[in-house]
C-alpha cells in the first residue's frame, strides 16, 4: 500500500499523472496516478463505475469525445502524453505497442466483418504480417491460442454466430496478435467458463514472461486477480484508494473499500440467512445425480418419449419448464451458390425439467449452447427438433402461437449476456426499465423503475441517461432491474453478474435470492462462475458441446463430478491466493 | 455570347435544327403539322405549290387551264420526272392519289373534298372534276392533300417515303432526327445539297446550343424569341424574321353565354391590349391583326383594329350588358408559349371587370376534347396555322360557334364568284368577321429562322403547310 | 436455392401481372381521346369514329385488356396507335439510352457522395464539414435543367470539349457513346450525388456511436481507415437502399436533363405517348418500368443479404 | 476524444443546428404570412411596360417576364411552394413509414406483397399519377402535393423498411419481445427512433424534390393554377432567360436553397436531439 509508484520513467512502461476525467455533469476519474515496469502485472478492481474502464481508455487515448480527459499519460514507444497526441501518432502504436481487450465483446466487433479478418486486421494494418494470406493464417493460429474449437471455421464466422465466450477470445486474440509491449485486459474473462480462462490467463502470463509486457488487468474476480497480478490497485468513486502488492493488499487490507471488497468476495461467507440454504419446498425431493457417459456416472435415466435422458427429472408434481429431445441448429456457411457447409448443432437432444420455484444453475463450457437453452425456453428462438412447454405453453419447432407466446412472456424475464446490445441506445434508462410493466401509470412505473434500480445499487440520476453513459456493470445491472421490475414467475438469467465486482455482486444476488423466496421465483442462472452458481442455486445442469452432461444437487455435483467435463472445470476454478487475515481462511 | 463554332455537318451535307417532331412519315394516316414540314415539297409534290410570297405556282403540273363553269381543270403534267425509285409519273398516279383521298384518315383530306372526278386523258394530262366551283381550291391542291403519289406505291409510307421531289427520306429516328439524300433523277436539275438532317429539339434552348456548337446549320421556325439576343449581334449568324399563317386567336364561344352577346366580346376587344400580349407572349415579334388574315394573303388589307384597346370603352360595354363583372372560364393548352399568352390575357381581363377562371389544359388531348370538339369552352386561345382559315367562321360545326349569314352570303359569293372578284369577296368578309368581333385576333406570329453566315436558301416565310427546304445550300 | 429462385420468379410475373391490370385502369381514366389526338385539329366526327374503331377504342374495356395483356404475355408490347410501328423497337431504344444515362449517373453520384457525405459526416463540428454539408445540401435545391445548362454554357458552348446534346450514332462505338454520355450523366449524377450524400452522412453518423469503431481505432487503425474499413460497410444498407430508389425514381425523372441534352430516353418517350395518348405504348413504357424497379429492388435486396449477414440468415 | 487534432467543441452543438434552421423556416413563414397582407407590389397583374427590369430601382429584385415584381412574386410564392412541399412530405412520410416499418417487422409474405406493391407505385412515373388524380378530382395544388406526397411514399417505405431490418436484428428488440412487447411498441419505441434519422434526411430531401416537381406539374397544368405564384414555376418561366436576365433564375432558386438549407439544418438538428450519442462521435 505504501508508494509503490516507480519514480524512475525509464523503467516504467507506463506512468500516469494525476489523470482526471470530467463530463458534462462531473468528475469520473479525480486524479489518479499509475506506473507500470516492463513485465509488471498490475491488477486494477474496484467497484462496478469507479472509473477503471474509463482509465484503460485514456491510457490509449480512446476516450468518447463528450468526456475531457487531462493529466500527464506516457505509453511505451511513444514521446509526449497520450493526453496530447494526435490521431495519427497514437494510430501507430496502439494495436502493436500498446493493446486492449474490451470489456464488451459483443459490441467490441464488427458485426458484418468475418471474425478472422477483424484480428488479421491488426497484423496487416501495422504491417506485422507480410501478406494477406499470411495474415489470415497468423489470424486462424491467434484463435486456436485462445483455444477457439475449430479456429478455421471460427475465422469464417460472423460474430453474432459465435457465443459470448468465443467472441470474448476473438477479441484477446487480436489485442495479444502483436505482441505488445502494454496488455490493458478490461474483464477479458467474463464469458469464459474456468477451464478456457484458466488457459487464456496462461496466454496472458506467458506474454508477459516472454516479452516483458506490462500488463494492466482490470477485473471484478478478486481470485482471477490474485493469481494473474503481480501489484494491485483498488479504485473506488474514481479515485485509487489503495495500492500495493497483492499479497499485502490482499491479506492486510488497509482501506476500509477494500476489506468490505475482500469479505463480499467470499459468497458463501456473506449468505444471507434462509437464501439457498436448502430446496424451496415446492423441489423438496432430492434431485438425481446424473451425467452423460464419458463421466463417471451411471447415465440418465430413460424417458418414455425420446428415450433420450432426461435430466433434473421431476418427479410427483408437473414441471414448470420442461424440454424434451431439444435441439437448435444453425444452417452451415454458404460456400458459394447453392452450396453450405455443415450445419453447426449449437444444441442437441436436451431433455430436462425444470420444478416450479427451483433455482437451476447452467455452467459449461463457452459455446456450449447454454445461451441458446435460455433463448429456447424464453421463447425468443424456435428449436429445429424437440419440444419445450413452460406452464402450459407449447413451443413447437413450428414457433407458438402468438397468444401463448404472450402468456409465456408473461412469466417470463430475461436477462441477456450482452447488456450494451440489449439495451436500445436510444432509451433512456427509465423507459428501459420500465418496459415490461404493462398498463402502468407514467408515475407509477418511474416509482418501480427507481426503486428496482436502487435495489440493483443504482441512484435515481442513471433514469434520465442513456445506455453509453454507463460503465459495463452498471449497463448489467440495468438489463437486470428491467427483468426484475415485474417481479416475474421464472427468470432466465445468462451471465447476468459477470461484470459486477464482489460487493455490488452480492447485493445483487441478495435481491434475487429474496425475490426467490417470497414469490417462489423459478430461475434458470448462467453463470460461469461455480462460486455464484453455488451461492444460488439448489441444483445445476452441466453443459459441454451442446449436450447437457450432467445434473443433479449442486454441492453433490461439485463435491462429486461424475463426468470429465465438470471434473476439469471444477478443478478449474480460481482460487483467491491470499486471503484476507480479517476472515478466517477459505474453506475450498 | 455566340462563339464561332466549326459546322459539324460534312462538306455537301446541311444540319437543320426544328422543334417539332413527325410521328411518321404519312401523313395520309397522321395528323400533326410536323409531318408536312419536313415532307411537303421536299420530298412529295403536289400539282403546284404555293411559293414564298403566297402565290400559287406550278410544280408537278407544269400548265393547266380551268373551263367556264369552273368546276373543271386540265393540268399538264411536267415532263421527265419520275419518283425517287425511277418510276415514271404518269397521269395514272395523280388519278390513284385523289381517288384514294376518302381512305385519308388525316383530315385535311377535307379540304380536296370537292373532287368529284379524276381522269387520266392522257399519260401526261389529268382532268379534276369539282362539285361547285372553288377560289380556294388550287390553295388546297397545293397542300399535303394534293400529294401525287406513286400509284400502288403506298403500302408503308410511315416508314418509307416515295415521292418525286428533290430529296428523299434516308432514315427516320422517330422523334429524334430525319436523314433526307439528294434524289438523283430529280426533274428539277441536282439539289442544292447531298444530304440534310433534320434534328429535332423538345426544348428551345437546346435547339440554340446546338447552334452555338456546331451541331446545327440552321434553325428554322424558332418559337422561343427571348433566345435570340444572343444571335442578333453575332456576325456569325443572320437571324430573319418572316411571315405565316399562324395566328393567336382569343376563341369565343359566340354560341353560348355568355358569349353570344356581342357587346361581350367587343369588351373583350377593347379589354385587352395585343400589342402587350404580344410582348409578353413573344418578346414584341409577330405582327398585329385586325383579323384572320396574314399579310401574305392576297386579300390582306392594312386596316386599323375596330375594337382598340380601351379599357374603359370595355367597362361601359360589359355595364350596358348588364354584369359590370360577369364569370368566364378560359380554357389555356399548357404549352409555354399559350401560357404567357393566357396570363396576359386574365390580367387585361381583370382589370376591365371580368372575373376570370384560366385553366391549363394539356395539349392536345385534353384540351381538343373538351373545346375544339365539345365546344365546352367560353375562352380559349389557339393558334389557327391552316393557310386561309378565316373561312371556319361560317363553318356551323366548328367550335367558334359563329353564326352570321350574312358574311356567310358573302364568303359564298366570293368562293364561287368570278376569280377577279375573289379577293375583294374575301376582304369583305375578313372585316364583317373582325367587325362582329367573332374572335380577337392577338397577332401573327412570326417565322424566325437563325442560320449560320455560310446557309442559304432557307425559307424566310412559312406560307404553306411545308419548311420548303428545296433552295436550302451550305458554303 | 432453386425453389427461391422459382419463387422469386413467380413472384415477378405476378406482381407485373398485377401492375399491368393497375397500370390499365389507372389509364383508362386520363381523359383526352386518342382518336382526336391522332387525327388533329381537323378531325370530323365520322372519322374520328373510323379511328376509334381502328383503334380498337369502341370494345370493351376487359376485352382490351386481355388482348393487350396476351401479347404483353408472349412478349408482345403491341403496335404504337400512331405510328403503327411496333413499340418493342422503339422501347428499346429509348431503354438502351436511359440505361447508360442513369447507371453513369449513379456511378457518378456514389463517387460524389460516397467521400462528401463522410467528411460532412466526419467533420461536422468544423467549417469545411460544415461547408461540405451545406453545398450538398444546396445540391439537392440545384433543377437538374440548371445544372445541365450550365455545363453546356462551359463545356460545349465555351469550350467545345463536349457536344451540346445528343447521342451517338449507330456504330460510333463506345468512345463516341461515352463523350456524348459525359455533360449529361454529371448534370444528372451530381443532383443525384447531393442527394445521396445526404444519406450517407447520416448513415455515417448513426455508425460512428458503435463501440467496434473503438475497437478499430485500439487496433491501430487510423480514424479515417476505421471508418472506410468498418463504418462504410455498415453505413452502406441505407445508401443502397436510396441509391436503388433513385434509380427507379431516374429512369423516367430523367426526362429534364434527357431534354436539355436531346437524349430520347424513356422519360421523353413517355411524355410523348402520353401527349399522343398512344396508351399501348404508354403502358408499354411502364410496363418496362415495373420490371426494371422490381430487378432493381430484387438486386438491393440480394445485396442487403450481402452486406449483412444477419439479414442473410433472416431471410433463409 | 482528447486528441488535440480535435479541438474541443468550442460550444455545446447540441442545438445550434435545430436552432438555425428552425430561425431559417421561421421567417419563411413568416414570409409567407406577410405576404397576406403585404407585399411591395400586387404579384398578379401582367405590366408589358415593365417587363424583364433588372435588380434595384423601384423594383428590388427587378420584374419578371410579365413585369412582375419578383420580391412580391418570392413573398406571394412561398406560400404555395411551402404548401406543396409540406403536404407531400407528409402524405409520404404518413403513407411510406409505416409500411416500411410493417414490412420490416414482419418479413415473409407481408414483406412480400408490401414492398411489390411499392415497387410497383415506385414504376408508376409521378406524372401519370398527377394527369389520372386531376382527371378525377380536378386539377389543382391539392391534387399535385397528393400526387407527389404519393409519388415519392416509396422510397420513404423502402428507406424505413431497411432501417427496420438492421434494427430488428439487434438483441434489444429481442429483449422488448421478452417483455412482451408487440410489434406495435417496437415498432414505435425501439424502431422508430433508430431509424429517424434516416427518416428525416429523406424528409427534408423529398421536400425540395416536390418544390421542383410541383414547378414541372404546374408548367404542365397538372399543379397550381397560375396567376398563383410559386418559387417552382418562377423558376420554370425564368430558364428560358437564363442567359440574359439570369436573376429570373437565381432569386427564386436561391429561395428554395435557403428554405431547404433551413429545413436540412433543423432535419439534422432534430436527428442530433434524437441521438443520444451524438456527442460522443468523434
Ligand atoms: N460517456 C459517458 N458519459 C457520462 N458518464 C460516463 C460515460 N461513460 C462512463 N461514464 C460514467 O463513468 C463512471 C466510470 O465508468 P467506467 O466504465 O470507467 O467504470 P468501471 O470502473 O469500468 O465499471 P465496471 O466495472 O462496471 O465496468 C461510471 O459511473 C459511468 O456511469
Ligand atoms: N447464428 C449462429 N450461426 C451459427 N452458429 C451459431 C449462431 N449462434 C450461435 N452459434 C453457435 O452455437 C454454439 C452455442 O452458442 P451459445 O451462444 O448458446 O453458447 P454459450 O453456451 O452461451 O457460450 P458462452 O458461454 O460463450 O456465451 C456456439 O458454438 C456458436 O458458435
Ligand atoms: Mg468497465
Ligand atoms: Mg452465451
Amino acid at each position: 500500500m505504501t508508494a509503490a509508484t516507480v519514480d524512475d520513467p525509464a523503467g516504467t512502461a507506463v506512468r500516469v499523472r494525476d489523470l482526471r476525467i470530467r463530463s458534462a455533469s462531473g468528475t469520473l476519474v479525480d486524479g489518479l496516478d499509475l506506473d507500470i515496469a516492463p513485465g509488471e502485472r498490475v491488477g486494477l478492481i474496484g467497484e462496478s463505475g469507479s472509473g477503471k474502464s474509463l482509465t484503460a481508455y485514456a491510457l490509449l487515448g480512446l476516450l468518447d469525445d463528450e468526456l475531457r480527459a487531462e493529466g500527464d499519460v506516457r505509453l511505451p514507444g511513444l514521446a509526449g502524453n497520450v493526453l496530447d497526441t494526435d490521431e495519427r501518432t497514437l494510430s501507430r502504436t496502439r494495436g502493436r505497442v500498446a493493446s486492449i481487450v474490451f470489456q464488451e465483446p459483443m459490441t467490441a466487433l464488427n458485426p458484418l466483418m468475418r471474425v478472422g479478418a477483424q484480428v488479421a486486421e491488426t497484423l496487416l494494418c501495422h504491417g506485422t504480417a507480410p501478406s494477406r494470406a499470411a495474415a489470415a493464417r497468423a489470424a486462424v493460429e491467434l484463435l486456436d491460442q485462445v483455444r477457439l474449437p475449430d479456429p478455421e471455421r471460427a475465422a469464417r464466422a460472423f460474430p453474432h454466430q459465435l457465443s459470448g465466450g468465443q467472441r470474448q477470445r476473438v477479441v484477446i486474440a487480436a489485442a495479444l496478435a502483436n505482441d505488445p509491449a502494454l496488455l490493458i485486459c478490461d474483464e477479458p474473462t467474463t464469458a469464459l467458463d474456468v477451464t478456457v480462462q484458466a488457459q487464456v490467463l496462461e496466454i496472458v502470463a506467458e506474454l508477459v514472461r516472454a516479452r516483458d509486457t506490462a500488463l494492466l488487468f482490470i477485473s471484478h474476480d478478486l481470485a482471477v486477480v490474485s493469481a494473474v497480478a503481480d501489484r494491485v490497485a483498488v479504485m473506488r468513486g474514481g479515485v485509487v484508494v489503495e495500492q500495493g502488492p497483492v499479497a499485502e493488499v490482499f491479506t492486510g487490507p488497509q482501506h476500509e473499500y477494500t476489506r468490505a471488497l475482500l469479505a463480499a468476495s467470499d459468497l458463501d461467507g456473506a449468505r444471507p440467512e434462509g437464501a439457498a440454504a436448502g430446496p424451496s419446498p415446492a423441489v423438496a425431493a432430492p434431485r438425481p445425480h446424473l451425467a452423460l457417459d464419458g463421466g463417471t456416472g451411471d447415465g440418465g435415466t430413460g424417458d418414455g418419449d425420446t428415450g433420450c435422458a432426461v435430466f433434473n427429472p421431476v418427479t410427483g408434481t408437473e414441471p414448470l419448464i420442461r424440454t424434451r429431445g431439444l435441439g437448435r441448429e444453425y444452417p452451415g456457411a454458404r460456400r458459394g451458390i447453392g452450396r453450405r457447409g455443415e450445419p453447426v448443432h449449437a444444441l442437441r437432444d436436451a431433455s430436462l425439467d425444470v420444478a416450479e420455484g427451483q433455482k437451476l444453475g447452467i455452467v459449461g463450457e463457452s459455446g456450449s449452447g447454454k445461451s441458446t437453452l435460455l433463448r429456447l425456453v424464453a421463447g425468443l428462438d424456435r428449436p429445429t427438433s424437440g419440444t419445450v412447454r413452460v406452464g402450459d405453453v407449447d413451443i413447437p419447432a413450428a414457433g407458438a402461437a402468438r397468444e401463448d407466446l404472450r402468456r409465456l412472456r408473461r412469466d417470463v424475464a430475461v436477462v441477456f449476456q450482452d447488456p450494451m446490445g440489449s439495451l436500445d441506445p436510444r432509451m433512456q434508462v427509465s423507459r428501459i426499465v420500465a418496459e415490461p410493466l404493462h398498463g402502468v401509470s407514467r408515475a407509477e412505473a418511474a416509482d418501480r423503475s427507481r426503486e428496482v434500480l436502487a435495489a440493483v445499487g443504482l441512484d435515481g440520476d442513471a433514469l434520465d441517461r442513456y445506455p453509453h453513459q454507463f460503465s459495463g456493470g452498471q449497463r448489467q445491472r440495468i438489463s437486470i432491474a428491467r427483468a426484475l421490475v415485474t417481479r416475474p414467475r421464472i427468470l432466465v438469467a445468462d451471465e447476468p453478474v459477470s461484470a459486477l465486482d464482489v460487493s455490488v455482486r452480492a447485493q445483487v444476488l441478495d435481491l434475487v435470492a429474496g425475490l426467490a423466496d417470497e414469490y417462489a421465483l423459478t430461475l434458470l442462472f448462467i453463470s460461469h462462475d461455480l462460486g455464484v452458481v453455488r451461492h444460488v442455486c439448489d441444483s445445476v445442469l452441466v453443459m459441454a458441446s451442446g449436450r447437457i452432461v450432467e445434473s443433479g444437487a449442486t454441492g453433490a455435483v461439485y463435491a462429486d463430478p461424475r463426468h470429465r467435463f465438470t471434473a476439469d472445470l471444477v478443478a478449474a476454478t480460481p482460487r483467491l491466493r491470499f486471503a484476507p487475515s480479517t476472515t478466517p481462511e477459505e474453506s475450498r | 455570347a455566340a462563339g464561332p463554332a466549326a459546322s459539324g455537318s460534312a462538306p455537301g451535307e446541311v444540319t437543320v435544327a426544328l422543334s417539332r417532331a413527325p410521328a411518321s412519315l404519312d401523313y395520309t394516316r397522321n395528323a400533326g403539322v410536323a409531318i408536312p414540314q419536313a415532307l411537303l415539297y421536299n420530298v412529295y409534290e403536289p400539282l403546284v405549290k404555293i411559293d414564298s410570297e403566297g402565290a400559287v405556282v406550278p410544280l408537278l403540273a407544269s400548265s393547266w387551264t380551268v373551263d367556264d363553269a369552273r368546276t373543271s381543270y386540265t393540268f399538264t403534267l411536267r415532263e421527265g420526272v419520275e419518283f425517287a425509285d425511277g418510276r415514271p409519273l404518269t397521269a395514272d398516279d395523280v388519278v390513284a392519289s385523289f381517288d384514294a383521298l376518302p381512305d385519308w384518315t388525316n383530315a385535311v383530306a377535307g379540304q380536296l373534298s370537292g373532287i368529284v372526278a379524276t381522269e387520266a386523258v392522257s399519260p401526261q394530262v389529268v382532268r379534276v372534276e369539282l362539285d361547285e366551283p372553288d377560289n380556294a381550291f388550287l390553295t388546297a391542291l397545293a397542300g399535303p392533300a394534293g400529294t401525287v403519289f406513286a400509284a400502288g406505291g403506298t403500302d408503308d409510307l410511315a416508314t418509307r417515303t416515295l415521292g418525286t421531289g428533290p430529296y428523299t427520306v434516308e432514315s427516320y429516328d422517330s422523334g429524334v432526327s430525319m436523314r433526307m439524300v439528294a434524289h438523283e433523277g430529280y426533274w428539277g436539275g441536282p439539289p442544292p445539297m447531298e444530304r440534310i438532317t433534320l434534328d429535332y429539339y423538345t426544348d428551345p434552348t437546346a435547339q440554340t446550343n446546338a447552334l452555338m456548337t456546331g451541331g446545327a446549320d440552321a434553325a428554322l421556325g424558332v418559337d422561343a424569341p427571348q433566345l435570340l439576343p444572343q444571335f442578333e449581334n453575332s456576325p456569325d449568324f443572320t437571324v430573319t424574321t418572316g411571315s405565316t399563317d399562324a395566328e393567336m386567336v382569343l376563341s369565343m364561344n359566340n354560341a353560348a353565354a355568355p358569349f353570344d352577346d356581342v357587346r361581350l366580346r367587343r369588351a373583350v376587344r377593347h379589354a385587352v391590349d395585343s400589342d402587350g400580349v404580344r410582348e409578353v407572349a413573344a418578346e414584341g415579334y409577330g405582327i398585329p391583326l385586325a383579323t384572320m388574315v396574314p399579310p401574305t394573303d392576297p386579300w390582306y388589307e392594312d386596316r386599323p383594329d375596330p375594337y382598340p384597346y380601351d379599357p374603359e370603352r370595355a367597362r361601359e360595354l360589359l355595364a350596358e350588358a348588364g354584369d359590370p363583372h360577369p364569370a368566364i372560364s378560359f380554357k389555356v393548352p399548357n404549352l409555354p408559349q399559350y401560357v404567357r399568352v393566357g396570363q396576359t390575357v386574365q390580367s387585361y381581363l381583370e382589370a376591365a371587370g371580368f372575373r376570370v377562371d384560366m385553366r391549363i389544359l394539356e395539349f392536345p388531348a385534353v384540351w381538343l376534347g373538351e373545346v375544339l370538339t365539345g365546344h365546352d369552352y367560353q375562352l380559349a386561345v389557339i393558334i389557327h396555322s391552316e393557310p386561309r382559315d378565316i373561312v371556319q367562321f361560317s363553318d356551323p360545326d366548328y367550335y367558334f360557334g359563329y353564326d352570321d349569314p350574312a358574311a356567310d352570303a358573302v364568303l359564298a359569293a366570293a368562293r364561287s364568284g368570278p376569280p377577279g372578284e375573289y379577293a375583294a369577296g374575301m376582304r369583305d368578309y375578313a372585316r364583317m368577321i373582325s367587325e362582329g368581333a367573332a374572335a380577337d385576333f392577338l397577332y401573327l406570329t412570326q417565322w424566325i429562322n437563325v442560320v449560320s453566315a455560310e446557309v442559304s436558301g432557307a425559307p424566310e416565310n412559312s406560307t404553306s403547310e411545308s419548311i420548303d427546304l428545296t433552295r436550302l445550300a451550305r458554303g | 436455392m432453386a425453389v427461391s429462385l422459382a419463387r422469386r420468379l413467380g413472384a415477378f410475373v405476378l406482381t407485373a401481372l398485377v401492375a399491368s391490370l393497375v397500370v390499365f385502369l389507372l389509364l383508362s381514366v386520363v381523359p383526352g381521346d386518342p382518336a382526336q389526338v391522332a387525327l388533329g385539329v381537323t378531325a370530323t366526327p365520322e372519322a374520328l369514329a373510323a379511328q376509334r374503331a381502328e383503334m380498337g377504342l369502341d370494345r370493351p374495356l376487359v376485352a382490351q385488356y386481355l388482348s393487350w395483356v396476351g401479347g404483353l404475355l408472349q412478349g408482345d408490347f403491341g403496335v404504337s396507335a400512331v405510328t403503327g410501328e411496333p413499340i418493342a423497337t422503339e422501347l428499346f431504344t429509348r431503354a438502351t439510352v436511359t440505361t447508360w444515362l442513369v447507371l453513369s449517373a449513379m456511378v457518378l453520384a456514389l463517387a460524389v457522395a460516397v467521400p462528401l457525405g463522410v467528411l460532412a459526416a466526419v467533420r461536422r463540428r468544423r467549417a469545411d464539414g460544415v461547408l461540405l454539408s451545406a453545398v450538398s445540401q444546396l445540391g439537392i435545391a440545384v433543377p437538374a435543367f440548371l445544372a445541365g445548362l450550365l455545363l453546356i454554357t462551359v463545356f460545349a458552348v465555351r469550350l467545345g470539349w463536349f457536344p451540346a446534346g445528343g447521342w451517338s450514332r449507330p456504330g460510333e462505338g463506345l468512345p463516341s457513346l461515352l463523350w456524348h454520355l459525359a455533360l449529361p450523366a454529371v448534370a444528372l449524377g451530381l443532383v443525384q450525388g447531393a442527394v445521396i450524400s445526404r444519406y450517407v452522412r447520416s448513415a455515417v453518423l448513426d455508425v460512428m456511436g458503435e463501440d467496434f469503431l473503438r475497437t478499430a481505432r485500439a487496433k491501430g487503425l487510423t480514424p479515417a481507415r476505421a471508418l472506410v474499413r468498418h463504418g462504410l460497410r455498415n453505413a452502406a444498407i441505407p445508401v443502397l437502399t436510396i441509391s436503388g430508389v433513385q434509380l427507379g425514381v431516374m429512369l423516367v425523372g430523367a426526362v429534364v436533363v434527357e431534354r436539355v441534352f436531346v437524349l430520347n430516353g424513356l422519360g421523353s418517350m413517355l411524355l410523348e405517348k402520353v401527349a399522343n395518348r398512344d396508351m399501348a405504348a404508354v403502358q408499354g413504357v411502364v410496363m418496362v418500368l415495373v420490371g426494371a424497379v422490381l430487378l432493381i429492388n430484387l438486386v438491393v435486396d440480394l445485396l442487403y443479404a450481402v452486406i449483412d449477414p444477419r439479414l442473410r440468415e433472416a431471410s433463409a | 476524444m482528447t486528441a488535440p487534432t480535435t479541438p474541443a467543441p468550442v460550444r455545446r452543438h447540441l442545438g445550434g443546428n435545430l436552432v438555425s434552421g428552425a430561425v431559417v423556416l421561421a421567417l419563411v413563414v413568416l414570409t409567407a404570412l406577410i405576404s397576406l397582407v403585404w407585399t411591395p407590389y400586387d404579384p398578379i397583374p401582367v405590366s408589358p411596360d415593365e417587363r424583364l427590369l433588372g435588380p434595384g430601382g423601384l423594383h428590388l429584385l427587378g420584374t419578371d417576364l410579365y413585369g412582375r415584381d419578383v420580391l412580391s412574386l418570392l413573398m406571394a410564392g412561398a406560400r404555395i411552394t411551402l404548401l406543396v412541399g409540406v403536404s407531400a412530405v407528409l402524405v409520404a412520410t404518413l403513407l411510406g413509414v409505416p409500411v416500411g416499418i410493417w414490412a420490416g417487422i414482419r418479413r415473409g409474405w407481408v414483406d412480400a406483397v408490401l414492398m411489390r406493391a411499392v415497387d410497383v407505385v415506385l414504376a408508376f412515373p409521378a406524372l401519370l399519377l398527377t394527369i389520372v388524380f386531376g382527371a378525377v378530382w380536378g386539377a389543382s395544388a391539392t391534387t399535385a402535393a397528393i400526387a407527389l406526397g404519393i409519388g415519392a411514399a416509396p422510397s420513404f417505405a423502402r428507406v424505413s423498411r431497411s432501417g427496420t431490418l438492421q434494427v430488428m436484428a439487434r438483441e434489444y428488440v429481442l429483449a422488448a419481445r421478452s417483455a412482451n412487447r408487440g410489434s406495435w411498441w417496437i415498432a414505435t419505441r425501439h424502431v422508430l427512433p433508430n431509424i429517424s434519422g434516416l427518416v428525416i434526411v429523406q424528409a427534408s430531401v423529398a421536400f425540395a424534390i416536390a418544390v421542383l416537381a410541383e414547378a414541372a406539374l404546374s408548367y404542365l397544368g397538372f399543379g397550381t393554377r397560375p396567376p398563383t405564384p410559386s418559387w417552382g414555376r418562377m423558376l420554370q418561366e425564368g430558364q428560358s432567360y437564363l442567359y440574359d436576365h439570369p436573376t429570373l433564375v437565381l432569386f427564386p432558386g436561391l429561395a428554395i436553397a435557403v428554405t431547404v438549407l433551413g429545413l436540412n439544418l433543423l432535419g439534422d438538428g432534430l436527428r442530433d436531439r434524437f441521438d443520444p450519442r451524438s456527442e460522443a462521435r468523434r
